[in-house]
């Protein structure tokens, strides 16, 4: 059962039933191609190393620049972003496909058995549906446009091949995860992204700390992996398989809704996507991330890996609808990781760091989407956010380069991702500074930028879903609503004190620096408009008829097509609600109905970042080499509530100890003691026994005598 | 007559036997060896073994010993007395050890009276009146042991052999 | 009188035993054994009376290998002898841990 | 293709044979040898050897769960000892890995090994007979002949080419073990004479063993007899400590032969003769929970041991026995899951840390260290073996596209079925796993090249290369489409399931699944009592799912039930 490649590319391979008028046009190929880019990368990679090698064993460095580019980094910057082009169209003229045909089951393309035992058979299958066509289109797309965008950012580095050939494996894997038809697939992706996270965060792992972020982001996403195993687990021995379609399919006659088997597998799920996608308290991981090159934090950190959890929450929704406990911890989780993220970036000052704890919070809400049962919503904000997420971090990634560049100049240490350092760049870099306030206004969720339609959805889906006709806990899901809402002001006032400390007031690069900073090349600047466009109208595919029926709704411009596209993946998620807690509310829990909470929303995030932007303008910011601590609350929010202080006591330290003491105390100490213990004693026993052997005749005659009496003995009595 | 003739050997044996363990020099004690080989040979010969008991005086008394005193003399052992009876406790216990062997023994033969001129000794009478007293065993022994017979012949060669070899002073 | 030479053989048996484990004289710890042969030779001619004369055939079996065995015997005490000038057992400790 | 040449040269025939006392001839010819050229002997002749058996691959029948390729010539009739031979699917892949592992073990250590060549590679042969002896032996007195064989080459392979405390490891190996063997041979000896007694025949042989209708106890204490000796070749958690000490002074080779197969003899012997000889005491419930609370604890506590080591052999070494651990659980599982999945853990783990100790070996052919803290930075002067070292340490922690994701999948599902609390318990290894070995490549590869001493450090030769291009492919070959192997095992493992089950009171069945069945097991309470399982399909086995939903709320009760 090989996959011979023809197979492959040719859409081989058997097909499932279902495929109804939907050709899949080489689905494989998308698979294949950046795999393909990998190996070439990792070749070029590979000779460049061996060519630097020799010359570091010589104690120097290798030169790129003398006697032009090698072309291990001129082939790259081919290789990496034409694959990606080329898997794009793909899935795009997939997309076109499915587009035109109403799939209503979801078409799984087998190439050959992957696992197979007596009991237990997985294969390897992609499984093209609504919900992965739009994983796959945000993959290659916004995939594709920081490839391109990486050819401008890291052209001087001297891993510059190494990186496309992670960058490529990433993509791999990643589809592999959106596309896979079962879960041990998606597994394989889950992880296969995780491995490639960890090599692109210790990208330069020369350097102790980025190595070690690399190192964490790998075992705390482990931690969320066994979360995700055992699910899987319980699903088998629920359903004998692990392939989606029969799972759904049997879902609601095996489980219960609310039954404790669903909500154990839901919740051990849950704990998967909250390492993957960096939710509480697995969320550590992430912040730390930014040690890796700022377009790898774009693409993994903000716009596809990390969005993996609200993709499996999304593609189990059937599992999560049946487990309304399990729903309920999901959109807790979900709310309060936006609210604690979101007041940890109120006072940061690197730039990536802000939009970490930024990308933590919205992801926040996502899972908030999922944990209502808004999975298209969950699905729509990850989208928007994926536009201006990626929009943010590869601006910030512009900004770093200039910094860099004038720092580089002056050869000055300067930290170059510091905002105070920043500040006045608008006349420096204006189209950077354009569209990184377009994403801004967007994440605010500013009226009529993507943000606010697919940030809206979910926050009123809460309050609905919270006044539903036999809602679990209303009181709880009111509570999630204003905080989601309080989290919202928060997120417009900390990207106006992001934007206005980098771009407005006094420049503080310093005086020589400053002559040097400059605006972006095409190369990288091209991409940054690309996704600002997206950013803008992104949020138009789906509104919902409430707003449409408004102004809001900037009438033919908008539509609800998102929430259709994916009606045959949610459908039945939403069916079991609908039996299970009646309709949703049509008004919050404090009155008002969608529009006017839309309304009102809206004009607070304005009103935030209006205000903010007056108020961090008035601000006096110094220089990040004069600057002071912070003090008080401010100080406990600057070291991010200390909580990774707080994990290394609790968790860290003591697993080290216990280690330790189980190698020295019980190996090495009891056992091997016990061991070498009876050695000894033999050795004792001998020595002790051969005192008999005196050497002396008499004495052997002497006990001959007594053998012979004790034999005579015997024989008489 | 017979009955205390025998003890009368008896004694005699015992009291060699306790000379041989006794006495201090090699001599005494090799000459009251001697002793109790003729008297031990007098009760063969109330026990009507006469060949046996010609041997006995012959080989034993007449070569054996005198090999022993060939030795002693050999290496002039007279006077190292003192040392020789190990002391103390060691022959204590010794002693108590053959105490209790003799006890075990005289355990094994309690209350036997062996009946005189049993089966066995009708059956030498009856050999000796005919083939007379050396051809009494003369005729098993070169019938029905002559194997064993003739390995006791190798047996000595060996022995002549191996003595030579051991005591004879090795010309390096 | 068969008990009787049965009772002093057994006699001399232990006597040599006694011997044997006493004395430290090689020579003297030969003879003893001579002694306890002496012993068996007479429990065997004894016995010849109950059983035929097949136990005096052993006995003259018993005095060949005696002889052999004085002969060798002897011979290797000598060579001892001759190596550390004394037939004094105590002193042959080769065997000693 | 393959198959009909073999078919012409009549290869099921002898080739049993011809595994085991080719490489005794090889032995004659590498002491024949110069002891410059030895090395060069010893290596085609194993390579010899190793194709010779993988052309089992395609003579083996996977259709057929019984012995295959038997051959029986009567050895000492007179206790029914007989020189005869067998392979099923559970040996065939431990021999194919026998051979392979020895050729790249023998490659490997072209360098290594400097004196006494003509005598280590000949001892490497022996070895290589004596395991495929061990595993393709269906007389229990050859078998323990060949698994006491195994122990003297590698007694002197550590003894002899060993490192400083080399004498300590070997003695220590050699007790352990000879202990453990001894123990069995006592039970084989009983199970001789049972045969007498109630077989009326004297008979050592596998199959008849098989016959015997042993009693409840009876089956408990041989169990426990064999049990130790294969625990300490395993090795099960308290009986582990001599493995650390031989592989930390075992010169690279031996490290590598005995990580990739001798530890296999151990578990190897508990599928073979356990599970079959002695089926009822091998699913007692205290026995099974009592192995597998020994397999979590190896998992576990030997991945914490094994994370604050220095010496990153002893790291490696310790990580051995968490991974065996994994072998353990689904063996214990007595799932077909859970025993495929076991044997895929050990040859995965065969292949992945036989590499790393290859690896090891390499860094210390060069810097003459194994001590953590000395390395650093190495991935920016030794490319490749920074690749190669990367992809082997993912495939030992079990990253799936990888062999050892497969084997650790499959094992803890096996062992999910019937025991969920331990399995879970078990899977936290997996985190572990990452906590002990991403560690040792950042400070050995990544981090500042701060030392000069490891500046000049030379990348992988094409030797090298070509030692481990061959696993890295085999490692990722087997990630992605394990079926071949499996589908290879699975009518022998049924065979074996289906031995162990029908001896089986139903109480302790546990949730059992039937091979080749999907079944569906509705768990918990909550949904029993509702009319949502009604409509479970009617494949559902009753017994099974009680069980299960048993299992679920809090511990599980096969274990603790009777």
């Amino acid at each position: 059962m090989h996959a011979s490649l023809a197979a492959i590319l040719f859409q081989g391979g058997q097909e499932a039933a279902g495929a109804a008028h939907f050709e899949p046009f080489l689905p494989g190929l998308i698979v294949l191609l950046p795999l393909l880019g990998f190996v070439l990368n990792g070749m070029l990679a590979l000779r460049h190393a061996i060519a630097s090698a020799k010359v570091v064993r010589t104690g120097g460095e290798l030169d790129l620049n003398e006697g032009g580019r090698p072309s291990t980094h001129t082939l790259p910057s081919l290789i990496g972003p034409g694959v990606m082009l080329l898997a794009f169209v793909i899935t795009l003229v997939n997309f076109a496909r499915m587009f035109g045909a109403h799939l209503e089951e979801p078409v799984v393309i087998t190439y050959w058995t992957w696992m197979s035992t007596g009991t237990f058979a997985v294969d390897a299958a992609l499984q093209l549906d609504q919900l992965s066509m739009i994983m796959m289109l945000i993959v290659t797309g916004v995939g594709f446009l920081i490839h391109v965008f990486s050819v401008g950012y890291m052209k001087d580095d001297s891993g510059y091949p190494r990186y496309f050939a992670y960058l490529n494996l990433f993509i791999f894997f990643m589809l592999v995860l959106v596309m896979g038809a079962s879960y041990p697939l998606m597994f394989v992706g889950w992880e296969g992204v995780g491995l490639c996270s960890y090599l692109l965060i210790g990208f330069w792992f020369s350097d102790r700390e980025k190595a070690d972020a690399g190192k964490k982001a790998f075992i705390v996403n482990r931690i969320g992996d066994l979360g995700f195993l055992v699910a899987m687990f319980f699903l088998f021995t629920t359903f004998g398989t692990l392939d989606f379609v029969p799972i759904f399919a049997g879902a609601e006659g095996a489980l219960v809704y609310g039954g404790g088997l669903v909500t154990a597998i839901t919740l051990f799920f849950f704990l998967g996507a909250a390492g993957k996608s960096a939710q509480l308290p697995l969320y550590v991981w992430l912040p730390d991330a930014m040690a890796g090159p700022t377009p790898v934090s774009a693409l993994i950190h903000a716009a596809t890996m990390v969005t993996a959890g609200v993709y499996l929450v999304a593609r189990s929704s059937v599992l999560f609808a049946l487990a309304p406990v399990a729903s309920a911890t999901v959109a807790g989780v979900g709310v309060l990781t936006a609210l604690f993220a979101a007041t940890i970036a109120l006072k940061q000052n690197d730039i990536k760091k802000v939009l970490a704890y930024s990308t933590v919070s919205q992801l926040g809400y996502m899972f908030v989407g999922v944990g209502v049962g808004a999975y298209s919503a969950g699905i729509f904000h990850l989208m928007t956010h994926a536009f201006f997420k990626a929009l943010l971090f590869l601006g910030a990634g512009a900004v770093i380069h200039s910094m860099h560049v004038a720092y580089h100049s002056t050869h000055s240490h300067e930290d170059a991702q510091d905002m105070r350092n920043m500040g006045g760049l608008k006349k420096h870099m204006p189209i950077t500074w354009a569209t990184m306030w377009i994403a801004t206004v967007a994440i605010a969720g500013i009226w009529p930028f993507a943000g606010f339609f697919s940030k809206d959805e979910i926050i009123w889906q809460t309050a609905a879903f919270g006044g539903a006709a036999n809602a679990p806990y209303p009181a709880l899901y009111m509570m999630f609503w204003l905080i989601a809402l309080a989290a919202a002001l928060l997120t417009a006032f900390y990207m106006t004190r992001m934007m206005v400390m980098t771009f407005h007031g006094e420049n503080r690069t310093g005086a020589e620096e400053e002559k040097a900073l400059q605006e972006a090349p095409p190369v990288m600047w091209a991409p940054l408009a690309a996704l600002a466009v997206l950013a803008t109208v992104g949020g138009w595919v789906n509104v919902s008829e409430h707003l449409r029926e408004t102004l809001l709704g900037l009438g033919p411009l908008t539509s609800g097509w998102l929430h259709e596209w994916l009606h045959p993946i949610t459908e039945q998620a939403e069916h079991i609600q609908e039996v299970n807690l009646g309709a949703l509310a049509e008004a919050s829990p404090i009155g008002g109905g969608e529009v006017v909470w839309a309304v009102l929303s809206g004009l607070a995030a304005l009103a935030v970042v209006a205000a903010s932007f007056r108020f961090v303008g008035a601000q006096k910011v110094v220089p990040a080499s004069e600057d002071v601590e912070p003090t008080g609350f401010a100080k406990v929010l600057y070291n991010k509530w200390y909580v990774d202080e707080f994990y290394d006591r609790i968790i860290v330290q003591p697993l080290l100890a216990t280690s330790r003491f189980c190698w020295k105390v019980i190996d090495a100490g009891i056992i091997d003691g016990f061991v070498n213990g009876v050695g000894w004693t033999a050795r004792g026993v001998g020595f002790v026994i051969s005192m008999f052997q005196t050497g002396t005749l008499n004495t052997y005659a002497f006990i001959i005598t007594v053998g012979v009496l004790v034999i005579l003995g015997v024989s008489i009595f | 007559m017979t009955t205390v003739l025998f003890y009368v050997f008896a004694a005699i044996a015992v009291g060699g036997a306790f000379g041989v363990v006794m006495s201090r020099s090699p001599v005494g004690s090799l000459l009251s060896m001697v002793g109790t080989l003729f008297s031990l040979a007098a009760t063969f010969v109330l026990l009507e073994a006469h060949f046996l008991a010609a041997i006995q005086v012959i080989v034993y008394a007449g070569a054996i010993m005198v090999l022993f005193l060939f030795v002693i003399m050999l290496l002039n052992l007279g006077h190292d007395y003192q040392k020789d009876l190990k002391g103390g406790v060691f022959a204590l216990v010794s002693f108590g050890t053959a105490g209790l062997m003799a006890g075990f023994l005289r355990y094994q033969l309690r209350g036997v009276g062996l009946a005189e001129g049993g089966a066995g000794g009708a059956a030498i009478d009856a050999a000796m009146a005919e083939h007379g007293v050396v051809g009494a065993i003369a005729e098993p022994l070169y019938t029905t042991y002559v194997v064993p017979f003739e390995m006791t012949g190798i047996l000595l060669l060996v022995a002549i052999v191996g003595a030579l070899v051991l005591a004879k002073k090795n010309v390096a | 009188m068969i008990t009787d030479a049965l009772v002093l053989s057994a006699f001399l048996f232990v006597i040599g035993t006694f011997g044997v484990l006493v004395r430290r004289n090689a020579i003297i710890m030969f003879l003893c054994i001579e002694l306890q042969l002496n012993a068996v030779n007479l429990t065997f001619v004894a016995f010849s009376q109950l059983h035929g004369i097949d136990g005096q055939i052993f006995v003259f079996f018993v005095m060949t290998v005696a002889a052999a065995e004085a002969a060798v015997g002897l011979a290797i005490i000598i060579s001892i002898f001759r190596h550390y000038e004394t037939v004094n057992v105590d002193n042959f400790k080769l065997l000693r841990w | 293709m393959v198959t009909s040449l073999l078919e012409s040269i009549g290869y099921t025939g002898w080739v049993l044979h011809a595994l085991i006392w080719l490489p005794i001839l090889g032995v004659g010819l590498v002491l024949a040898a110069e002891e410059a050229t030895a090395k060069k002997v010893a290596f085609w002749w194993s390579i010899g050897v190793m194709v010779l058996s993988f052309g089992l691959w395609w003579a083996f029948d996977p259709t057929q769960g019984s012995m295959q390729m038997e051959t029986t010539t009567p050895w000492i009739e007179t206790w029914g000892v007989s020189y005869s031979l067998g392979i099923d699917g559970i040996s065939l892949f431990m021999v194919m890995l026998t051979t392979f592992t020895t050729a790249i073990a023998i490659l490997g250590s072209f360098n290594y090994i400097t004196e006494k060549q003509r005598a280590f590679y000949a001892l490497m042969l022996l070895l290589e007979a004596g395991v495929v002896g061990v595993f393709v032996a269906t007389d229990l007195l050859l078998f323990y002949m060949f698994f006491e064989l195994t122990l003297v080459p590698m007694y002197f392979i550590v003894g002899v080419w060993g490192g400083e405390r080399r004498i300590y490891a070997a003695i220590k190996f050699f007790l352990y073990t000879a202990f453990g063997s001894l123990l069995m041979l006592v039970g084989i000896l009983y199970l001789f004479y049972k045969a007498k007694t109630m077989l009326g025949i004297s008979t050592f042989a596998y199959s008849d063993m098989l016959q015997l209708p042993l009693t409840g106890t009876e089956q408990l204490v041989l169990f426990s007899a064999f049990a130790v000796a294969f625990s300490v070749k395993v090795p099960v958690f308290p009986l582990h400590t001599w493995l650390p000490d031989a592989h930390v002074e075992a010169p690279t080779p031996g490290s590598v032969v005995l990580a990739a197969v001798l530890l296999k003899m151990g578990t190897y012997g508990f599928l073979r003769f356990l599970l079959p000889l002695f089926p009822v005491a091998a699913q007692h419930p205290t026995v099974v929970s009592v192995m597998l609370v020994l397999a979590v604890i190896g998992i576990i506590y030997t991945a914490w041991v094994a994370a604050v080591q220095p010496d990153a052999k002893k790291l490696v070494a310790y990580t051995s026995v968490a991974h065996m651990g994994f072998v353990l659980l689904g063996v214990f599982a007595l799932t077909v899951n859970g025993l495929q999945g076991g044997l895929i853990v050990m040859i995965s783990h065969g292949i992945s840390t036989g590499a790393l100790f290859l690896l090891l070996g390499m860094l210390y052919e060069r810097r003459h260290t194994r001590n953590i803290d000395d390395f650093g930075g190495l991935g920016r002067v030794a490319p490749l073996f920074a690749t190669a070292f990367v992809l082997t340490a993912l495939a030992s922690i079990g990253l799936p596209g990888t062999s050892g994701f497969v084997g650790e999948f499959l094992a803890l599902l096996g062992a999910f079925e019937t025991h969920p609390t331990i399995a879970i318990v078990a899977t936290f290894g997996v985190i572990f796993a990452a906590y002990y070995m991403l560690p040792m490549v950042q400070k050995i590869f990544f981090n500042a090249l701060d030392k000069p001493e490891n500046r000049e450090m030379e990348d992988l030769s094409r030797r090298e290369i070509v030692i481990l291009a061959p696993l890295c492919a085999l490692m990722i070959w087997i990630g992605w489409n394990p079926t071949p192997l499996l589908e290879r095992m699975e009518p022998s493992v049924d065979a074996v399931l289906e031995r162990v089950r029908s001896a089986a009171p139903p109480q302790t069945l546990g949730a059992l699944v039937e091979p080749g069945s999907r079944v569906v097991i509705v768990p918990t309470p909550a949904d029993l009592d509702t009319p949502a399982d009604l409509d479970v399909p009617a494949t559902l086995d009753a017994r099974a799912d009680l069980q299960a939903s048993d299992d679920l709320d809090g511990g599980d009760r096969s274990t603790d039930s009777e």
